[in-house]
């Protein structure tokens, strides 16, 4: 119950707050908002496979940004090559970015997911940094020094350019998301990755493929991690290999685990306080890291499940 | 009193396991905690060897609180623990295994040795080399006897120790204990098999929803039907 | 009124010696100000872009968006401001780099309202170039990090350059930058060439003079740099007394030790103020304050009249630490390129001088492709 | 039809010799028991039937398929099912959700996504019947981790039954049962037998005299004899490897 | 051919200088089952205390001598502070810990010494270079060389044929027990842990004369050292070692043929900037493969 109210609580003023700080001539906020829900749909896909199906993936940023150069590279074609606009690119986009990162999914998942624990953290990594300089060294689109987006996708009713518009879509996707993410760890699908993760063994001698389980819910995880990127590509209409750098896996593995691993609201929770958090210290200080380390050992120290677990101990409710 | 268990309570979490728990052991007996499942007898030993943190109550070891004391200490005054479950460490071979936690604080005269145990288990040695999870069920819990043996123990704590063993080596084993005992080794043993225990225990404590619900000796508890029927099922 | 600065630069990680270097000359220009232009009170704002260009175009946004600057100057580094590019000129806000001169800014991306008070990538190992011919190097060996600007001085010193480049290393660069030329210097040493030419700016440049030391290769392959020693890595290396890069030679369109009122003024009050020697990086934010200033004054501090603004800022109507110099079609400065050697002052610290001048008013290369007029 | 037939089962871990040249049937409703001293290789025959170890030579035919290398969940999905001698649960889950899972594995395919599985009575109801049968119905919302070992015990011989399955491996099923619940545990074996095939390896000699059709007794990986009850307890040989003066 | 002699040593010694950091995450990480993404940190802390002591005594191996006991009360402090309480924990929250601890000794040396770094002077006698043949070395890459060989041959026999190395392993796979048998398990392992840090450290103070003590210098290292002990099989001394050396020769020689390979197939332009990417992706794309055929790295240790 306790829990229904918090999740109520955040989405309502995930929903009210950053319009009124726009339309009171704080831009600014607004835009921090659009990152913190895109990033917030990240990290639930992320949590999916992470907090419910046990397989830390330390590359997810890889998706992110595959995600966000399926949009800037053919924004790049489009005004290089054949000039003028394309009505609706973003219908071609946004699939193609949804695609790019299934397949990317599953291609690398399949041997990814031969592994286990730590090796499973690495080898994600291994392939998300080979993504990373495979964008470094294609000088076309930039290299290391990222892709300017001239143009954002062009949608059907949508004008991204608008940023109301852009954090309306934003946000209705982070509910999707969250919303998909709760409907799937419930289901009969869900118990089985869930089981997956607490006893691999116990699971195949059952009659489960674990393996093809626990691929499907790799794949999801980074279709909705590539839509994600496909969104923050469109919201700050530039792209760098550095979106894919392992520090910012990091980052989305640790708004997960802040909020709390395994629960749905968690990592909306965890990327809100992030990104806030970041945004206050830096302003107080450019040594802002310093607080902020400290800050998140305490959170580890002392509070177990992450902020939804300090919630629980606060207000109740299960978990 | 070798061992002394006063009003003994904890806690899992918020769930109570233990309510008081009281009984006590003399230098040189051996005595057994038996019951059904789930009543706390593994949480008893955990709670002695401070494993589990007791939440009140005392517990006396050769007039020693042990309550508070952290595990290490307590087994280095002399309390030697083959546990539930093995737990053999799967990442040493046999040997090392037997060998790594050996120890005599108390200096005692002729002290077990690799070559005592094998004499005790002639399986193990043939095995010395093999890491400890790749051991049969049974083979590991002959180690595991082992292991506690080579820590030179006043009072040996044996929780299950016989689960899995093929019924000859079940008998070598009490066997074996009959004899440690008789060179003055007190012994507290949790087992399913009570006709062995009544054969070798001098004192039984039927353990009931986390507390003594009976005590006696073997003879008592062979004579008195009601109780087996009533805690322990038959 | 008043007028507000933006600043971004690295005040973080191990690249913040250039950004505190930067920061401490924008004070000194406010200071030299008396923090006013004309009668326009100037506020200037930092911003931390943690050396990464996505971070730094969240800074710029902040600066635009919530603190309304009115112009955005500093950036280091090429791609920072590649990123950042954007999000102030289409805020019609002025963009001022005090570092950073990518091809593509002087070039194609050109617009009225970006100046710049440093140099376009190309110019300075271009210099080099000319360098190494007059010294009759016949053949040389190049390292650079693989980056925007690295690229761009690679390009640059083969412009000019007319003997054989027998090598070309080009290593990883970023946060987790490579630091260790083993494998580099071995390959530099075997290819028998005349000399070697590098860009390690920042910590980078030291660990390279450090190692190249330690291979024994003064002697058989002289060293030719350009914005890898300076005025941040010589008092480490002094401390460390890493002699061989004395005598070593480098490019720059300025030195401490030009001789111009204003930076004489300059470099004696921030030696007084701080403790070193200005870097070049000092010296071009500095610059770029005293532009700015004298395009506020030119409007009388009319913020709004950005035609103004944008005229007085291409005059260049100000004392600049480096003489005389003007604006091309491109606002990319036109400007007099040294040679400088590292000596050691009267007091015995290191630093550099002026041996000649290499190119006088010299105009970049991409001005052609800017179709500004 | 035989549900089980094992021939020439040959299995070396380097030197020791775990399955040597094993050679074994079940026929269908059979409960035959396994025994032989500690690290005769009665687990590991039991890993190479399930499939989580491979044998080095020999074939295992399993509803008359041969299924040597086919993998564990096909083997499981084809009807078999197996429980551990060293508990093996999933900690995290509930009681009643790991059973669940056991009913889900034989219910078909679980790449379903929309129906919450807990409102699932067809996976709910026959899981909670089943953690009945072994008494532990009022823990079956309590985590798994947070129960004796005896209830673990009891919940492997639960997720096992919970199965359905057509051939069961169970491996010391009675190991951490004392009295009336060994007792308990081998009415409710004999009241599925018949029913299922039932691969019994136990040391609770009691129980295995009191349920087997047939016994086969494995030394060094050897069956060095297969019989009714009464002519295994009769070896002299079996005696003396095995069963000692009981 | 010479060139390639030359290489062999240099990557050599960057796969021992590897090795060094990669044999305290393994110790810590495989034994103690601890994540200390840390261990980065105390590299860094490692160079910039040897920096400190060096410019200070006016000597680098006074600096050394120094600096290992002090780098080894760091790694104390770390382990009880931050290490200790999370053991019994999950990697996830082992992650994070220490990434906030990284952040916070980044900041913490940021503030001590400045963002600038320390250059690290070195004596006469390790200054020069030495002549083996036909190939020219720095004396100091020859005493990494030296020294690397040594920890490993130490650690070789510590975590193999000692009494403590049986305890430490007995730990890792099961704490309670080892203690229920009278060890003093906290002790141990604060000891495992400071031996790492101390590990660290002197990767550190040892690189710090080549490519000086910097801020960050860290970063670069400990991903590197991660896929060496992936690689070599997490815990694994022996894989360690064996990884670290490949690791670093592939990436030395990479970078010294890479180019010039992709010359023969591709035009000098492409050569030249698809190589250096090539071959910083390179050492993951060994690590992808091994581990697509050995899904616990080349020499797993025999159980975790
Ligand atoms: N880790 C735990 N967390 C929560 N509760 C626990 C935990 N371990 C045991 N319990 C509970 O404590 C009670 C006593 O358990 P204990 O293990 O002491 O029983 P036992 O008498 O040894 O039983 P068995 O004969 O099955 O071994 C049981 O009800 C059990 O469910
Ligand atoms: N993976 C393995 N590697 C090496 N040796 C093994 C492995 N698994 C089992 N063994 C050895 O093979 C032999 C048979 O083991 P198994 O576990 O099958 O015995 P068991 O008959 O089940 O014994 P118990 O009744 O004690 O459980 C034992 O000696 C054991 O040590
Ligand atoms: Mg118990
Ligand atoms: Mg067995």
């Amino acid at each position: 119950m306790a829990r229904k109210i918090l999740t109520v609580a955040v989405l309502a003023a995930l929903a009210v707050l950053p319009p009124v700080f726009y339309l009171t001539g704080n831009a600014f906020y607004l835009d921090l908002a659009t990152r913190l829900v895109i990033l917030g749909i990240a990290a639930v896909s992320l949590n999916l496979i992470l907090g419910f199906g046990g397989m830390i993936s330390f590359g997810h940023a890889a998706f992110v940004g595959l995600g966000a150069y399926a949009v800037g590279i053919p924004a790049y074609h489009w005004l290089y090559y054949t000039a003028g606009d394309w009505a609706v690119s973003g219908l071609a986009q946004i699939p193609i970015a949804v695609a790019v990162t299934a397949l990317f999914a599953l291609l690398t998942g399949l041997i990814c997911l031969r592994t286990r624990g730590v090796y499973f953290i690495m080898i994600t990594m291994a392939f998300a940094q080979m993504v990373y300089y495979l964008i470094v060294s294609i000088e076309e689109y930039g290299g290391d020094d990222g892709l300017v987006i001239d143009t954002r996708s062009q949608l059907p009713f949508l004008d991204l350019d608008d940023p109301l518009q852009l954090y309306g879509l934003a946000y209705v996707s982070l509910l999707v998301a969250m919303g998909l993410v709760a409907m799937i760890v419930k289901s009969r699908f869900g118990m089985v990755i869930q089981g997956a993760k607490g006893n691999d063994e116990r699971m195949r001698t059952l009659g489960f493929n674990t393996y093809a389980y626990r691929l499907t819910a790799y794949v999801i995880s980074g279709a909705m991690c590539g839509y994600a990127g496909a969104l923050l590509g469109n919201f700050t209409t530039f792209i760098s290999p550095e979106m894919m750098d392992w520090t910012r896996s990091g980052e989305l593995m640790f708004m997960v685990i802040l909020g709390g691993a395994g629960t749905v609201l968690g990592p909306v929770l965890g990327a809100t306080v992030f990104i806030v958090l970041e945004e206050v210290l830096s302003s107080i200080t450019i040594h802002w890291h310093l607080p902020f380390g400290l800050m998140l050992i305490a959170v580890v120290l002392f509070v177990r499940g992450g902020l939804m677990g300090l919630f629980a101990v606060l207000f109740g409710g299960r978990k | 009193m070798m061992l002394q268990v006063r009003d003994l309570t904890a806690h899992y979490g918020t769930s109570q396991a233990l309510f008081g728990m009281d009984f006590a052991l003399q230098a040189g007996q051996v005595a057994t905690l038996l019951g059904r499942n789930g009543m706390g007898k593994t949480t008893t030993i955990h709670a002695i060897m401070g494993i589990v943190k007791a939440s009140g109550g005392s517990i006396l070891f050769d007039g020693q609180e042990l309550v508070g004391r952290p595990s290490f200490r307590t087994a280095n005054l002399g309390i030697g623990l083959v546990p539930e479950g093995r737990q053999i460490f799967p990442n040493l071979t046999l040997m090392e295994n037997l060998v790594a936690t050996a120890s005599n604080h108390l200096g005692q005269a002729d002290p077990w040795s690799v070559e005592k145990v094998f004499a005790l288990f002639p399986e193990l040695e043939t095995r010395v080399g093999s890491m400890g999870n790749l051991l049969s069920g049974g083979e590991q819990q002959m180690l595991a006897i082992g292991r506690a043996l080579m820590t030179n123990p006043r009072l040996l704590i044996l929780d299950e120790a016989t689960e899995g063993l093929a019924p000859l080596v079940r008998q070598k084993i009490w066997a074996a204990l009959a004899r440690i005992r008789a060179e003055g080794m007190s012994i507290l043993v949790v087992d399913k098999n009570l006709a062995d225990l009544l054969r070798i225990a001098d004192r039984h404590f039927i353990v009931q929803r986390g507390r003594v619900a009976w005590s006696g000796t073997s003879l008592e508890l062979q004579a008195d039907a009601a109780v087996r029927a009533q805690y322990l099922g038959f | 009124n008043e007028a507000k600065i933006g600043f971004v630069t690295t005040l973080t990680t191990g690249a913040a010696v250039i950004g505190n270097d930067m920061k401490n000359a924008v004070d000194l220009a406010i200071e030299h100000l008396d923090g006013k232009a004309g009668d326009t009170t100037i506020e200037v704002i930092f911003g931390d872009d943690g050396f990464a260009p996505e971070t730094g175009k969240q800074v710029t946004d902040k600066l635009v968006k919530q603190d309304d600057v009115d112009f955005v100057a500093g950036y280091i580094w090429s791609h920072v401001l590649l990123a950042s590019r954007k999000t102030v000129l289409d805020a019609d806000k002025f963009l001022i780099s005090a570092n950073a001169g990518p091809s593509q800014i002087a070039g194609k991306l050109c617009d009225p309202n970006f100046f710049s008070t440093s140099w376009q990538n190309d110019q300075t190992p271009m210099a080099m170039g000319e360098v190494l011919n007059r010294q009759g190097v016949k053949s040389l060996y190049v390292m650079a990090p693989n980056y925007a600007a690295g690229k761009d001085m690679v390009a640059g010193v083969e412009r000019t350059f007319e003997g054989e480049i027998v090598g070309k290393d080009l290593t990883k660069w970023g946060a987790d930058a490579q630091l260790d030329f083993s494998a580099e210097l071995a390959k530099a040493k075997a290819s028998g060439a005349d000399g070697i030419f590098v860009f390690y700016p920042g910590a980078a440049g030291g660990a390279f003079i450090r190692q190249y030391d330690q291979a024994g290769l003064k002697d058989t392959l002289p060293l030719y740099s350009v914005f890898t020693v300076d005025a941040l890595s010589l008092p480490k290396l002094e401390e460390a007394d890493f002699q061989a890069v004395l005598g070593s030679r480098t490019t720059q369109q300025w030195d401490p030790t030009l001789d111009n009122a204003a930076n004489q003024k300059f470099v004696t009050d921030f030696k007084a103020k701080y403790g070193t020697y200005p870097s070049y990086y000092a010296a071009q934010s500095y610059d770029a304050i005293m532009l700015i200033a004298s395009a506020i004054e030119a409007v009388g501090g009319d913020m709004d009249d950005k035609d103004g603004l944008r005229a007085a800022l291409k005059a260049a109507d100000f004392d600049s630490v480096r003489g005389e110099f003007s604006f091309g079609t491109n606002n990319m400065p036109v400007q007099d390129f040294y040679l400088r050697e590292v000596v050691t002052d009267d007091d015995g610290t290191w630093t550099t001088k002026v041996v000649e001048t290499v190119y006088d008013n010299a105009v970049d290369p991409y001005a052609a492709d800017c179709k500004m007029k | 039809m035989t549900v089980l037939e094992v021939t020439g089962l040959n299995k070396s871990f380097g030197g020791i010799k775990a399955t040597d040249d094993l050679t074994l049937t079940l026929e269908p409703g059979e409960l035959h028991a396994v025994i032989g001293p500690n690290g005769a290789g009665k687990t590991t025959l039991i890993s190479q039937l399930c499939g989580l170890q491979f044998p080095d030579t020999g074939a295992i035919r399993f509803l008359g398929r041969d299924i040597t290398r086919m993998t564990p969940h096909r083997r499981a999905r084809m009807g078999m099912a197996r429980s551990f001698q060293i508990t093996s649960l999933i900690m995290d889950m509930s009681v009643e959700d790991n059973v669940a899972l056991a009913v889900q594995a034989r219910a078909g395919t679980s790449f379903r996504f929309i129906r919450p599985a807990r409102r699932i009575a067809s996976l709910r109801e026959p899981a909670r019947a089943m953690l009945d049968r072994v008494g532990l119905l009022d823990k079956a919302d309590h985590p798994t981790v947070a129960l004796s070992h005896g209830e673990h015990r009891r919940m492997e011989i639960a997720i096992a039954l919970a199965t359905q399955a057509r051939l069961m491996l169970l491996d010391e099923p009675m190991a951490g049962l004392g009295g009336e619940d060994a007792a308990e545990m081998v009415a409710l074996l004999r009241s599925i037998k018949g029913d299922r095939t039932i691969l019994l390896i136990e040391h609770d000699m009691d129980a295995v005299f009191a349920l087997a059709d047939r016994i086969s007794v494995l030394v060094y990986g050897h069956i060095i004899a297969t019989g009714a009850p009464d002519e295994i307890r009769a070896n002299a040989a079996v005696q003396q490897a095995y069963l000692g003066e009981d | 051919m010479t060139l390639f002699t030359i290489q062999l040593l240099n990557g050599l010694q960057l796969g021992l200088l590897l090795f060094l950091v990669a044999s305290g995450l393994t110790l810590v990480f495989g034994i103690l089952d601890f994540v200390n993404l840390a261990h980065a940190s105390l590299y860094m802390l490692g160079a910039f205390i040897c920096a400190s002591f060096t410019l200070w005594l006016g000597n680098f191996v006074w600096g050394v001598l120094l600096a290992l006991p002090v780098t080894a009360l760091v790694g104390l402090v770390v382990e009880r502070v931050v290490a200790r309480p999370l053991y019994a924990r999950d990697h996830l929250d082992q992650v994070l810990a220490t990434f906030g601890l990284i952040l916070v000794i980044d900041t913490a040396a940021q503030l001590i010494w400045g963002p600038a770094g320390i250059a690290v002077p070195l004596p006469d006698w390790l200054e020069g270079q030495v002549q083996i043949g036909a190939v020219t070395l720095p004396s100091f890459r020859l005493l990494i060389i030296g020294a690397g060989l040594m920890a490993a041959a130490g650690l070789f026999w510590l975590v193999n044929y000692t009494r403590l190395g049986m305890l430490i392993r007995a730990g890792a796979s099961n704490r309670t027990m080892v203690s229920a048998l009278g060890i003093d398990i906290q002790s141990l392992f604060a000891l495992v842990f400071a031996l790492g840090a101390t590990l660290a450290g002197l990767a550190g103070m040892l690189i710090a004369p080549i490519t000086e003590a910097s801020i960050g210098m860290g970063n670069s290292v400990i991903i590197t050292a991660f896929v060496v002990i992936i690689v070599g099989g997490i815990g694994s001394m022996k894989g360690a070692f064996i990884a670290a050396l490949m690791i670093g020769l592939i990436d030395t020689l990479g970078r010294s043929f890479l180019d010039d390979i992709f010359k023969l197939v591709m035009s000098t332009e492409a050569a030249e900037t698809s190589a250096p990417a090539i071959s910083a992706m390179l050492i993951y794309i060994i690590m992808a493969a091994v581990l697509a055929f050995k899904p616990s790295g080349l020499f797993p240790p025999k159980v975790r």
